[in-house]
């Protein structure tokens, strides 16, 4: 077994042209998600890298949207040997399908000197029960992204360093009339808000649970609702941002609507492409900002990993396409759109070239990734904390009356 | 005996529809119906399946939001089933009309209902745009708002917005209908009435309305159904939200099984949805059988 | 059971639930008979139609056709056909196609099918229609086809459920002429449903009267229209209907002499001089006394023992081109008597009425059996 | 009856306002996959297009172009899945609906038949993703058939009920009486004269079928069997910057049954109407 893994691994770290016969004839079932990071020509291209490499393995890619993923893996986890052989998953996924057994435990497979590697915040993304349930790949938080041109009309020199500074700063811009609206959020009832909300309850260092009771309804996190929904009064924030995923925020942000936007990695390549952005050359990227005496940048754990669903029959084959697709050489070369997960990489020109802010941000931002709460049921916690943060930014429910009412519910899950 | 053959050929007959249909949704339904009573979940982890009597039942209906959901199901099945009726019939009668270039707005009027859901939905979701939206828009160079504003983001709206979707959508089928049976009401039975003098209001109400009934209800029958256990349309359009105002009981079905994992406690939503759907369809068709022998009596 | 009836129902009930709508029906028929089934809507002769047809399972009883029991037989299987009151076409298929339906179904070769379907049309005098569409035909044109889709066959028996009610009244007398001329021409054997009791008279070799689930009389046209069994009888059939009026039979030496009231007060008192018969034997007794139309005239041909007159008020006078009738208030009825179309009468007049004892009737009053 | 001015002025608002409402969203729609991208995020929106630039279509069209082969084979699979379910679901329906209405199968069967599709469909999916997994049926467009037959049935058995309900007895008596088997009626006498009807529910079936989102969702996974409305989500969830895109999927998505709607719609009248008469 040592031996097989010690090939495996070697081929994938040999990257091209080393044929391995120690992989049968087979074709791997993978699950990626069309939205955000690599797209899907990347993951493509990555793909045939990886069959040139090794001639008896075919992957069959499916690409769903980010909403079916969960879908179609709790699906397949009934499929028996029909099932997917590898799926990428989103980070507040492992607690609960560790505890179905629905991914293998691949803790063995990963080799000691991985886990100084790679960062920590990638680590969590994987791990469940001090196991780890495959392989880091996406890297990704939400940095905050300006309009240097907008900051230069509103005569401001240096991007905020706290959210308070952002606040007193989109109040000047709406102020001098730069824009009716200069923060655009993805505060659509859906995880993109968590997201948010959970950046700015890092950086007001509040705290979802305590010792398995639900601790959001004070502290942080209650600063957090609280200052989102502060921004909608004051009219710094655009109202629509209340049905805004992430691509309406990359949207409106690269049609110069907005001076401030928090998103994904994948918008600073996008942002900055003419093609697709009419504020190419004009979009800074800086970690989330702080708050005064609590943090000095906030950010959300949005990594994803790749894992190997426990029904899987290909298991060191699919292990193997993990292997290749999250080594660093690979990941190096198609940085543009999502970070490496490896420390080294931040250092290498290649990575760094064209986006020396954006390292800049994540080398900073990777180091205070704050994860979203790390139970099982975190999907109905998060619903209901969707639906209650939503009715406070709609203005039908105080922020106390909604934080408690979502207490009750956590406490009635099942 | 033949008597027995007609017998052996009511089964024959049957048996291929019956085989297709235990195959794929009468066990699997049963199955469901049994699940229920359980507290499984969906595991790859092999565990004991308790049964739990009611109780999955007892924590469905004491939750005050999926309440609120079943309300909301039956505000969407009602208005949007209700508008398709009203607009329906009000489009056939109409059509049911002679001026310029009624054929081709006849033929017009079945387009809505050939696009697809999803299509309908995107559409509509395009068209509803806080930014670049086409109503916006409109109603902004009309002049009959002042700002853009939010429309399936609003909780006040979004759920009509939806619905008005939806409306568009069906409202052909239920026109289609009313019309072929508004072309069978026997001319004599109008002129007999308009001699006895019931004006133009009358006579719709006491003759052709219950004329078309039935026809009308087969299809109300169908829209029902179908309204009961929205799904695609909302979860493309609204996703349930802003602040649950879209998320109807299906939703809660949806969450059980594919978020939540518990096939249980999903499997009791669902009974709920198609239990009370079947209690509508029930009281439709005794008083469509009323309206029926009421209208030939 | 002799062998030779090609009909023979024997024993027969059907019930629906708790409605019982055939009570012991026993009919027979001989080959080549002409046999109406007649009686008011609800008697039951279309359900036994039906039955015969196989169409309706009975509860219990025989059908024999040919002999052979087909109680429980396919309809397919009796060797009978069918011709239905709505004619039954089949709306997709030619006229050709429908009268060789049958033999199309027993694949019969192309040719004798050809041959057989142009014989039947040239006696049914369709063969211009042949290529139509049901659709285009008129409606005696479908009565035809559909005769023709029986005939075709040459089974053992025709079943003819009501065919010409749904013509308009000139052309089914046309269409009854027409069945008859068939029915002499090809000898069949037919079984025939109506409520008409002229189509009855004028068709049958024999009528089966139905009322209520149960036979009333079974008979020649002759029979029946002369000797009905019952009241009922008497009264449904012949056009105006026997005049049942009650009066007082009182038996005396070698006849019967007849007291009928009238409004007026006086009675019409006529003699029948026919030896009573044994109903007669316990004195005077209230009876009905019928007399058709015809047996009531104003012809002065008073004989003095089978004609006799008497002096009666014509309340209504009734022109009807050939005949007129006169209603006069007898025997708490209003019967109706046939003057000659000339007779000089008003109404409100008194006027002699010549009563024909030589066809009378009696019937008791209470159970309407003849006596 | 002449019509006042007044009425004829009632009327034909009507009229214009009905054809607005029906309309204006398709043009709209069209107007949108046609439009040059800039176009369509302009505030307030310009309603006719600066440019008419239908490459958009020409790339849908275009089988080796990336979206065009998503959309062809998309089109393809829906085309075969939505058709093929019909084409199976009346042919078991009819028979079925046959044995409903002439030969006294009980309503309380039909009703059970009508029960299986007011559970929500999300029920149905994991059971059998399971079992056709387990015999390796998953990602086919055989399975879809399957289950969309399955899902149809009950409606189009409904439907076809009251149609032969209302069809004339004595003719099918007449043809037994002429000695045609059961199977023999059907497909001579019966089949023929409802016709209508079998039109109007191979409509309604095939709108439900090419409409069905969510099994197709969970149950295909790549070009092979995904069919159209999995690919119109695909298209609106990865990275789009460009309606028109979304519009012109929309926009072909909807032709092929407006076609056949706009074809058939005599059919559908009369065939949805004489069979709900006894309902």
């Amino acid at each position: 077994m040592k031996a097989i893994n010690k090939l495996i691994l070697g081929s994938a770290i040999a990257t091209l042209a080393m044929s391995s016969t120690a992989l049968a004839d087979t074709t791997l079932n993978a699950l990626f998600m069309s939205q955000a990071a690599y797209s899907e020509d990347d993951i493509k291209s990555m793909t045939a890298q990886f069959e040139a490499a090794n001639p008896g393995v075919k992957v069959s890619l499916e690409f769903v949207p980010y909403e079916a993923l969960h879908d179609k893996i709790v699906a397949a986890a009934g499929a028996g040997e029909d099932g997917y052989d590898v799926v990428l998953y989103d980070v507040i996924w492992p607690a609960e399908f560790a505890t179905r057994g629905f991914l293998m435990d691949v803790t063995d497979r990963i080799p000691a000197d991985y886990t100084d590697k790679i960062f920590d915040g990638a680590w969590t993304t994987v791990e469940y029960g001090g196991k780890r349930y495959g392989m880091p790949w996406i890297l990704d938080t939400k940095y905050l992204f300006y309009n240097t041109e907008i900051l230069d009309k509103a005569g401001i020199s240096a991007p905020p360093k706290t959210w308070g500074e952002l606040a007193e700063q989109a109040r000047q811009i709406k102020a001098k009339g730069v824009l009716e609206y200069p923060l655009v959020w993805s505060w659509s009832q859906s995880e993109a808000m968590i997201c948010d909300f959970t950046t700015l309850t890092a950086a007001n260092n509040g705290a979802f649970f305590e010792e398995g009771q639900p601790a959001f309804r004070q502290g942080g996190a209650r600063d957090a609702v609280s200052f989102m929904k502060a921004t909608l009064d004051e009219g710094l924030t655009n109202p629509a941002s209340r049905e805004y995923f992430e691509e309406d925020v990359r949207r409106v942000f690269s049609n110069g609507e907005a001076a401030f936007a928090l998103n994904w990695t994948y918008m600073n390549a996008l942002a900055n492409d003419p093609a697709e952005s009419k504020v190419a050359g004009k979009v800074k990227v800086a970690p989330a900002p702080g708050v005064d005496g609590k943090s000095t940048a906030s950010s959300v754990n949005g990594s994803m990993g790749l894992g190997i669903p426990s029904n899987s029959p290909h298991a060191d084959e699919a292990w193997a396409y993990i292997a290749f697709l999250t080594q660093k050489d690979i990941q190096d070369n198609y940085a543009k759109l999502s970070l490496p997960i490896w420390k080294a990489s931040y250092s290498e020109p290649k990575v760094m070239e064209g986006q020396e802010d954006l390292i800049a941000a994540a080398k900073e931002s990777i180091s205070v990734m704050y994860p979203r709460p790390l139970v099982p049921s975190y999907t109905e916690v998060s619903d209901i904390l969707q639906k209650n943060i939503h009715e406070v930014l709609l203005d039908q429910t105080g922020v106390d009356e909604a934080l408690e009412a979502a207490a009750a519910r956590v406490k009635r899950i099942r | 005996m033949f008597g027995r053959r007609r017998k052996q050929e009511k089964w024959i007959l049957l048996a291929p529809a019956i085989l297709v249909l235990a195959l794929i949704t009468l066990i699997p339904l049963a199955n469901t119906f049994w699940l229920s009573f359980t507290d499984t979940r969906i595991s790859a982890i092999p565990s004991p399946v308790r049964f739990i009597g009611l109780e999955n039942y007892i924590y469905a209906l004491t939750d005050p939001e999926f309440r609120e959901a079943l309300y909301r199901t039956l505000y969407f099945t009602i208005v949007s089933v209700g508008l398709e009726g009203i607009l329906g019939v009000a489009v056939a009668v109409l059509l049911n009309q002679k001026f310029r270039g009624h054929l081709i707005l006849r033929a017009l009027i079945i387009l809505p209902w050939a696009v697809p859901t999803i299509v309908n939905a995107v559409a509509w979701r395009l068209i509803y745009h806080p930014d670049y939206g086409a109503l916006n828009s409109l109603l902004f160079q009309l002049g009959l708002i002042s700002d853009y504003r939010s429309w399936i983001g609003d909780p006040a709206t979004a759920m009509n917005m939806v619905i008005l979707a939806d409306v568009w959508k069906n409202f052909p089928l239920v026109a289609y209908v009313a019309l072929a049976a508004l072309q069978t009401v026997p001319a004599d039975l109008n002129k007999a009435a308009a001699i006895e003098g019931a004006g133009p209001w009358k006579r719709f109400w006491s003759i052709t309305l219950p004329w078309i009934m039935g026809p009308l209800m087969v299809v109300m029958v169908l829209r029902t159904i179908e309204a009961f256990r929205v799904f695609d349309i909302i979860y493309v359009m609204t996703g349930g939200g802003p602040a649950d105002s879209t998320k109807t009981a299906s939703f809660y079905v949806y969450q059980e099984y594919f978020n939540y994992l518990r096939s249980g406690s999903g499997a009791s939503y669902a009974v709920l949805v198609a239990g009370i759907s079947a209690v509508l369809i029930l009281f439709y068709y005794s008083s469509a059988k009323r309206q029926a022998t009421g209208a030939t009596a | 059971m002799p062998e030779n009836q090609i009909l023979s129902v024997e024993s027969l009930q059907k019930t629906y639930g708790d409605v019982h709508v055939l009570k012991d029906i026993n009919v027979a028929m001989e080959p080549g008979e002409f046999l109406v089934l007649v009686g008011p809507s609800g008697c039951g002769k279309s359900t036994l139609l039906s039955c015969i047809s196989g169409l309706t399972e009975v509860s219990s009883g025989t059908i024999r056709i040919a002999g052979r029991d087909c109680t429980h037989m396919e309809p397919a299987n009796r060797d009978i056909a069918m011709v239905f009151q709505s004619y039954a076409l089949f709306p997709n298929m030619s006229v050709e196609r429908n009268i060789g339906f049958g033999l199309e179904v027993r694949k019969v070769a192309e040719a004798e099918k050809k041959a057989k379907v142009s014989e039947v049309a040239d006696l049914l005098k369709i063969e211009h229609l042949l290529q139509r569409r049901p659709a285009e035909l008129s409606g005696g044109q479908r009565q035809r086809v559909a005769m023709g889709r029986a005939l075709v066959r040459d089974p053992k028996l025709f079943l003819f459920d009501e065919p010409l009610s749904n013509l308009d009244a000139k052309l089914r007398v046309t269409m009854r002429t027409e069945i008859k001329r068939i029915h002499q021409a090809t000898g069949a054997s037919i079984v025939y449903v109506t409520h008409d009791q002229i189509e009855a008279m004028t068709l049958a070799t024999r009528i089966v009267v139905m009322k209520d689930g149960v036979v009333q009389q079974i008979g020649t046209p002759h029979e029946i229209y002369n000797k009905p069994v019952n009241a009922f009888v008497a009264d449904f059939m012949g056009a105006p209907s026997m005049n049942l009026m009650k009066g007082k039979a009182t038996p005396e030496e070698g006849h019967i002499r007849l007291e009928i009231p009238t409004p007026q007060g006086r009675s019409v008192s006529l003699i029948d001089r026919k030896t009573p018969s044994q109903s007669f034997r316990n004195g005077p007794q209230d009876v009905l006394i019928g007399l058709r139309p015809e047996a009531m005239t104003d012809q002065k041909l008073s004989n003095g023992s089978a004609l006799q007159s008497a002096e009666c008020l014509l309340e209504v006078v009734e022109p009807a081109g050939a005949d007129t009738y006169a209603v006069i208030h007898l025997g708490e009825t209003e019967a109706i008597a046939r003057l000659s179309a000339d007779a000089p009468v008003q109404a409100g007049e008194m006027s002699s009425i010549t009563f024909d004892l030589s066809k009378v009737s009696y019937f008791d009053i209470s159970s309407g059996n003849r006596l | 009856m002449r019509r006042t001015m007044l009425q004829s002025v009632f009327l034909y608002s009507c009229v214009v306002a009905l054809a607005l409402f029906t309309i204006a969203p398709l043009l709209w729609l069209v107007t949108m996959s046609i439009s040059a991208p800039t176009d369509l995020t302009e505030v307030p929106l310009r309603w006719i297009p600066s440019e008419f630039d239908f490459s958009r279509y020409g790339a849908l069209l275009n089988i080796d172009g990336g979206s065009g082969e998503r959309f062809l084979s998309a089109l393809r699979n829906s085309i075969l899945t939505a058709g093929g379910a019909t084409v199976i679901a009346l042919m078991l329906a009819i028979p079925a609906a046959y044995s409903f209405s002439r030969r006294g199968a009980s309503m309380v069967l039909l009703f059970a038949f009508l029960a299986t599709i007011m559970m929500p469909p999300i029920t149905y999916i994991l059971p059998l993703y399971s079992t056709f997994s387990a015999f390796g049926m998953l990602n086919k467009t055989t399975t879809l058939i399957i289950v969309y037959t399955a899902m149809l049935l009950p409606f189009a058995t409904w439907l076809m009920k009251a149609n032969i309900d209302v069809l004339p007895v004595e003719v099918e008596q007449a043809a037994f009486m002429e000695g045609a088997s059961t199977s023999y009626t059907i497909r001579t006498v019966v089949l023929p004269l409802a016709l209508p009807a079998i039109a109007a529910t191979a409509m309604l079936s095939f709108l439900v079928a090419w409409d069905e989102f969510f099994y197709a969702l969970i149950f295909t996974n790549d070009l092979s069997a995904k069919t159209l409305p999995v690919a119109i989500a695909d298209f609106s969830a990865g990275r789009v910057t460009d309606y028109g895109v979304i519009a012109s999927v929309g926009v072909m998505a909807t032709l092929p049954p407006a076609i056949l709607a706009i074809c058939f719609q005599k059919f559908i009248v009369s065939g949805l109407v004489a069979g709900s008469v006894k309902g």
